[in-house]
């Protein structure tokens, strides 16, 4: 084992791929010799050269545009999205090109690239640079989603999206980028579309995403003292999403609660009550509870920013309010 | 071959190529309105772009198309059958039925796709083109949009970054002065001589005569040699007109003075003319070309309607690949 | 009482209201002489000339912002998107400039203006001109979206978003546009925020938008012959949302049913069968079931596309099993 | 006012923006460092764009701003009390203290605001552009970006609307020569003489030198005169350097020549040599002035240090209007 950030994380995984596969290159507004926004290629442009690491224009429908041309002419492509609010300038491309091009022609050319994304606040960066959309993307047929929280978990499943055949968009997490994390010395993967019981417990059942994992898990850790045993189910992959375990873990509980960054309404928490509602109906003895961001755009100070944003104040009170 | 005369065979398939996408796409209008569902753009005027552009492909070549996209396929090599399948719904068609007239592609002959988007095939093009620069193959990629696809965002995106990096992209303009229901110099200054746009961008640009099918091609060579030398890319601004309407049952606003103008610069009878005169071809030639083509569209037509719908459950297929 | 046909009736709205204020301009391409593209605004140009229905470059980027510029600044810009696939084009100016202006600049400007967009199928026009994307919208702090399914709502609604002095996503439907119905001579305006109950029932609560309106209605009189009562109840805004009308017709039903047009994972129905699951949850005696597109893009031949797209059979089905 | 010689008091005037602009950015990066939150980016090098565009704007003039707009908020006349307070994060800032250094606006002197999606206010200007025709005034927008925002599709959009309708917009590139940590050059073919971009939309563009404020001023002068008459847009392309590195704190990947080269042409020293040489100002007048003025901005991080945190609940303010 070896301990490595998150950032340093992503970056292994791209390293390791790229050396196996030439055709690999990761795109983006600096991501060369600068080292990336978030400084997550760090040094991947001087082994891997200009080419197969290429820093873009700020045209943002321009790089996934390109990464979608190359990556139907034999190449696999990483475009990188620093900020995800930045998304929302080639949603086109993403949404009508990427997500349909397998489909629309009969299945004649797959789509191997991946979109590389951070979102998340708690960095006191306002309102355009906080956001978190990936309940956009599971809405898209034909796009995969994948939101890890640990350093292990996002370099196996970086290497997972890299290899599958079909597009996916991997939503990092700013905050999380510093964050240490034990990672095997050998290769390994994860695979898409399992979910991670992150804690095991009895009295209810918190599935979270991203860096929200880890606020449930410490509201966990803290309730387990006052004798309240919190399961926090991590999906780890909002498409495909591993309903069985989340479902599963819901049967054993009986009660349910979905934290996300994003704002609540409309998030990835109304997809994940709604399945629950539906297929676990029977195993409900209470209302299930969604946790999000309150209904405003993201300010700036910290003051007002973690109002907006949850805490674990907030997660903790929902747990008690409910059992 | 030399630049401004090409041989005897060189334009009679040029000729051919136009009259098969000119007699395909008359076919298409007509058993369009009763035989398919949907919407159907057709490209009868401007035949000479897509046959004097993809002459000088090579079938591993690429290239990006548009909702008017049909003469871009046949141009390129496409099947005719697989196309008319398509536009009729049925499993033998290049899309197993599913996309219809909007969205014909065949990558085994390169045509990466006809797009739906305006301006959205701009900088997957450029991604063709950044594909082989990084796999270093001698391929190139030709980009086929509109005048009114200019004024998007994505052109701009597109175009630079090809420039920027000297990819290996040829940049195609179909400028028919209008973008569905509106003048296109309406909303863009400069829309005649998009040429001098290319120098914003530091490639070369060419306003052309794009129903002129020699001239097409003799420009395209130059931008091929060109790019497949590592040059960069070019930008051709073809002017012509389309006779139809935007899709097939809009209604049409445009003047019928320009109507006639552009009518009587038809790049089919301007070939023909050409060769007539030139003593490439006779009348009977013409003929009993037109007749072979209009048999092979017929046979196009017959295996459509022959070929079976899809089962609903194909519906299903392909969101995903394994 | 008139007939309009719900696309004379979105004109009518603009219609009047341009007269009363002639700051409020149409910009949209092809909205000017040609008529539109599908013929919504008619002969608005000859009546209100080249400056306040303007023909704009396919530029949805500019347009949009062109908008936003304008209404900042004196006027109120409506502007129209016609196809709501093409919505993915301006996302950034909707989502990140429009939605958060008035926040972000402490509450200095305010942004009156409206994007009329069409959404949907059922005309065979395949992958790129057939989505229905309202579930984006309501994600966003900032944005109001209203979504109506009659000709009388459609106009009252377009009147009063074009008054309010905030951004507004108006969702018309295309296939709609031909559907005729019954309008008062004189003036009304419907207020947002009010749900409609389109049809009383007693058995199950069904929860439709749009076209869906009607598909609801059409099962729900056929099952009537059969003595099934089902209530049908149409938001028509969604941003804000009627969360009273809704909760209180499943106190009385007991059951709900949630149907749109937008693929099923990620739409509205998981916003609103998550409310019902917290705030209703006592009501319930049985799962909530969500109705929506099935996964994958649109396909064009009407043998493909009906099969994707919810259907008057799935609907009577899942009531049934339901019940 | 001749176009060449300016008088005096103009020379003074646009002199002080400057450096009420350099003092008070100066202090920012000092103060962000230890007493702010957030992300921070200065406009120092570049000062001579922003005083010389906007001392052609009257106060009912628009400007649209960028991620930089310390400089462009101060030469509109923006008051940096307000500017600062919201810079720290409070209730008397500009924003009521929720957006910080990314977001301030003042719309009471026609500021539409910054912008923290680069090229993003550039449709926006053209909208302000839009509504001037259409409510019939005589007024202008001034619609500031960089030299990394000419490569978005938002410029290419916005820029070609303007030109089609003749609205009066000027488009002023701020050209530092990087995007964050990467050369513009490395992206963009042609970058340096931007001017020849807007021939392509057709209009008039210019290069100009962007650390020459009288330069900035009189081509300026001429854009906004041509404007006001209805004559339409233009873009000028200004070529500045910033002396910070892209945001307070980030990494300077720049070559340290480079640096220095820029150093020497900085706008403020090269006005009060000039000044100084034609005997406009003295060595003692350019100190009381400086010292004048950082009173001001020192007073300013006074106010904004005193000023109030809003309350959490401000949070949940303005997402809609009445
Ligand atoms: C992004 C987008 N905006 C609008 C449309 C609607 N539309 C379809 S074709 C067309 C006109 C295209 O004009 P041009 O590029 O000149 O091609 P032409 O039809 O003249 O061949 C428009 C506006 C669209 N399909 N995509
Ligand atoms: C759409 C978008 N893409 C990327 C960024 C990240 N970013 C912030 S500033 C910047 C560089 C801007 O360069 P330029 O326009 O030349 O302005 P400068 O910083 O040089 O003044 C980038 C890429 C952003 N804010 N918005
Ligand atoms: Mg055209
Ligand atoms: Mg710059």
């Amino acid at each position: 084992m070896k301990t490595l950030t998150y950032r340093e994380a992503v970056r292994e995984a791209m390293r390791e791929e790229m050396r196996k596969n030439e055709y690999i290159f990761l795109m983006g507004q600096d991501v060369g010799p600068y080292g990336g926004e978030h400084r997550v290629s760090g040094d991947l442009h001087s082994e891997f050269g200009e080419w197969r690491v290429k820093d873009a224009p700020i045209s943002e429908q321009g790089i996934i545009g390109c990464a979608l041309g190359a990556s139907i002419t034999g190449c696999r492509a990483i475009a990188e999205i620093p900020f995800m609010d930045f998304i929302m300038l080639p949603m086109d491309q993403i949404c009508n090109q990427i997500a349909k091009y397998l489909y629309t022609f009969g299945g004649q050319a797959s789509v191997p690239l991946v979109i590389r994304t951070a979102m998340g606040g708690y960095i006191r960066a306002a309102e355009q640079h906080s956001q978190c959309l990936e309940a956009w993307f599971i809405h898209i047929p034909g796009l995969k989603v994948v939101i890890p929280s640990t350093p292990y978990d996002v370099k196996g499943l970086l290497k997972t999206a890299i290899r599958d055949n079909n597009p996916v968009i991997f939503v990092e997490h700013k905050y999380l980028y510093g964050m240490k994390g034990e990672i095997p010395e050998e290769e390994y993967t994860i695979p898409l579309g399992v979910a991670d019981i992150k804690k095991e417990g009895n009295d209810v059942s918190v599935i979270a995403t991203s860096y929200m994992v880890h606020k449930a898990l410490n509201v966990a850790n803290k309730l387990e003292k006052e004798g309240i045993s919190v399961e926090v189910v991590d999906p780890r992959t909002l498409v495909p999403l591993d309903k069985e375990t989340i479902l599963k873990s819901v049967e054993k509980t009986s009660r349910a609660i979905i934290v996300h960054e994003a704002p609540l309404r409309g998030g990835i928490g109304g997809e994940i009550a709604a399945i629950i509602a539906d297929e676990g109906f029977e195993y409900l003895d209470a209302p299930i509870k969604r946790i999000g961001a309150k209904d405003a755009p993201i300010p700036f100070p910290s003051v007002l920013e973690d109002f907006i944003l949850p805490s674990e104040v907030g997660i903790e009170k929902t747990i008690k309010e409910l059992l | 071959m030399n630049n401004i005369k090409l041989n005897k065979e060189l334009i009679l398939s040029l000729y051919e190529t136009m009259l098969k996408i000119r007699l395909f796409e008359k076919t298409q209008e007509r058993v369009f309105k009763t035989e398919q569902e949907g919407f159907t753009h057709v490209y009868t005027g401007e035949e000479a772009i897509a046959a004097g552009v993809c002459a000088n492909l090579n079938k591993d070549d690429y290239i990006t198309s548009t909702h008017r996209g049909h003469g871009h396929m046949i141009a390129k090599g496409g099947n005719m059958k697989k196309m008319m399948a398509e536009l009729y719904g049925r499993l033998t068609g290049y899309c197993k039925g599913k996309s219809g007239s909007l969205h014909i592609a065949d990558f085994s002959i390169g045509v990466l796709g006809a797009n739906g988007i305006v301006g959205a095939g701009i900088p997957i093009a450029t991604g063709a083109g950044y594909s082989i620069k990084l796999r270093g193959t001698s391929q190139v990629v030709a980009c086929f949009f509109g005048d009114g696809a200019v004024t998007q965002g994505t052109f701009h995106e597109g175009v630079n970054m090809a420039a920027a990096w000297n990819l290996p992209v040829i940049y195609v303009i179909e400028n028919n002065l209008y973008m569905v229901g509106t003048k296109t110099e309406r909303v863009c200054k400069v829309c005649k001589n998009y040429a001098v746009k290319a120098q914003g961008y530091g490639m070369p640009g060419e306003d052309i005569d794009g129903n002129d099918v020699i001239e097409v091609y003799t420009a395209t060579k130059k931008a091929v040699e060109r790019a497949r030398s590592g040059k960069g890319p070019a930008l051709l601004n073809c002017m012509t007109y389309r006779h139809s309407t935007h899709f097939v049952g809009d209604l049409d606003v445009r003047d019928k003075q320009e109507i006639e103008y552009w009518k009587a610069r038809d790049p089919i009878k301007r070939i023909e003319e050409k060769m007539l005169k030139e003593k490439i071809i006779t009348e009977d030639k013409i003929k009993s070309c037109r007749d072979k083509i209009q048999g092979m569209v017929d046979e196009a037509v017959e295996f459509a309607r022959k070929s079976p719908v899809p089962k609903p459950e194909v519906a299903l297929e392909d969101v995903f690949v394994e």
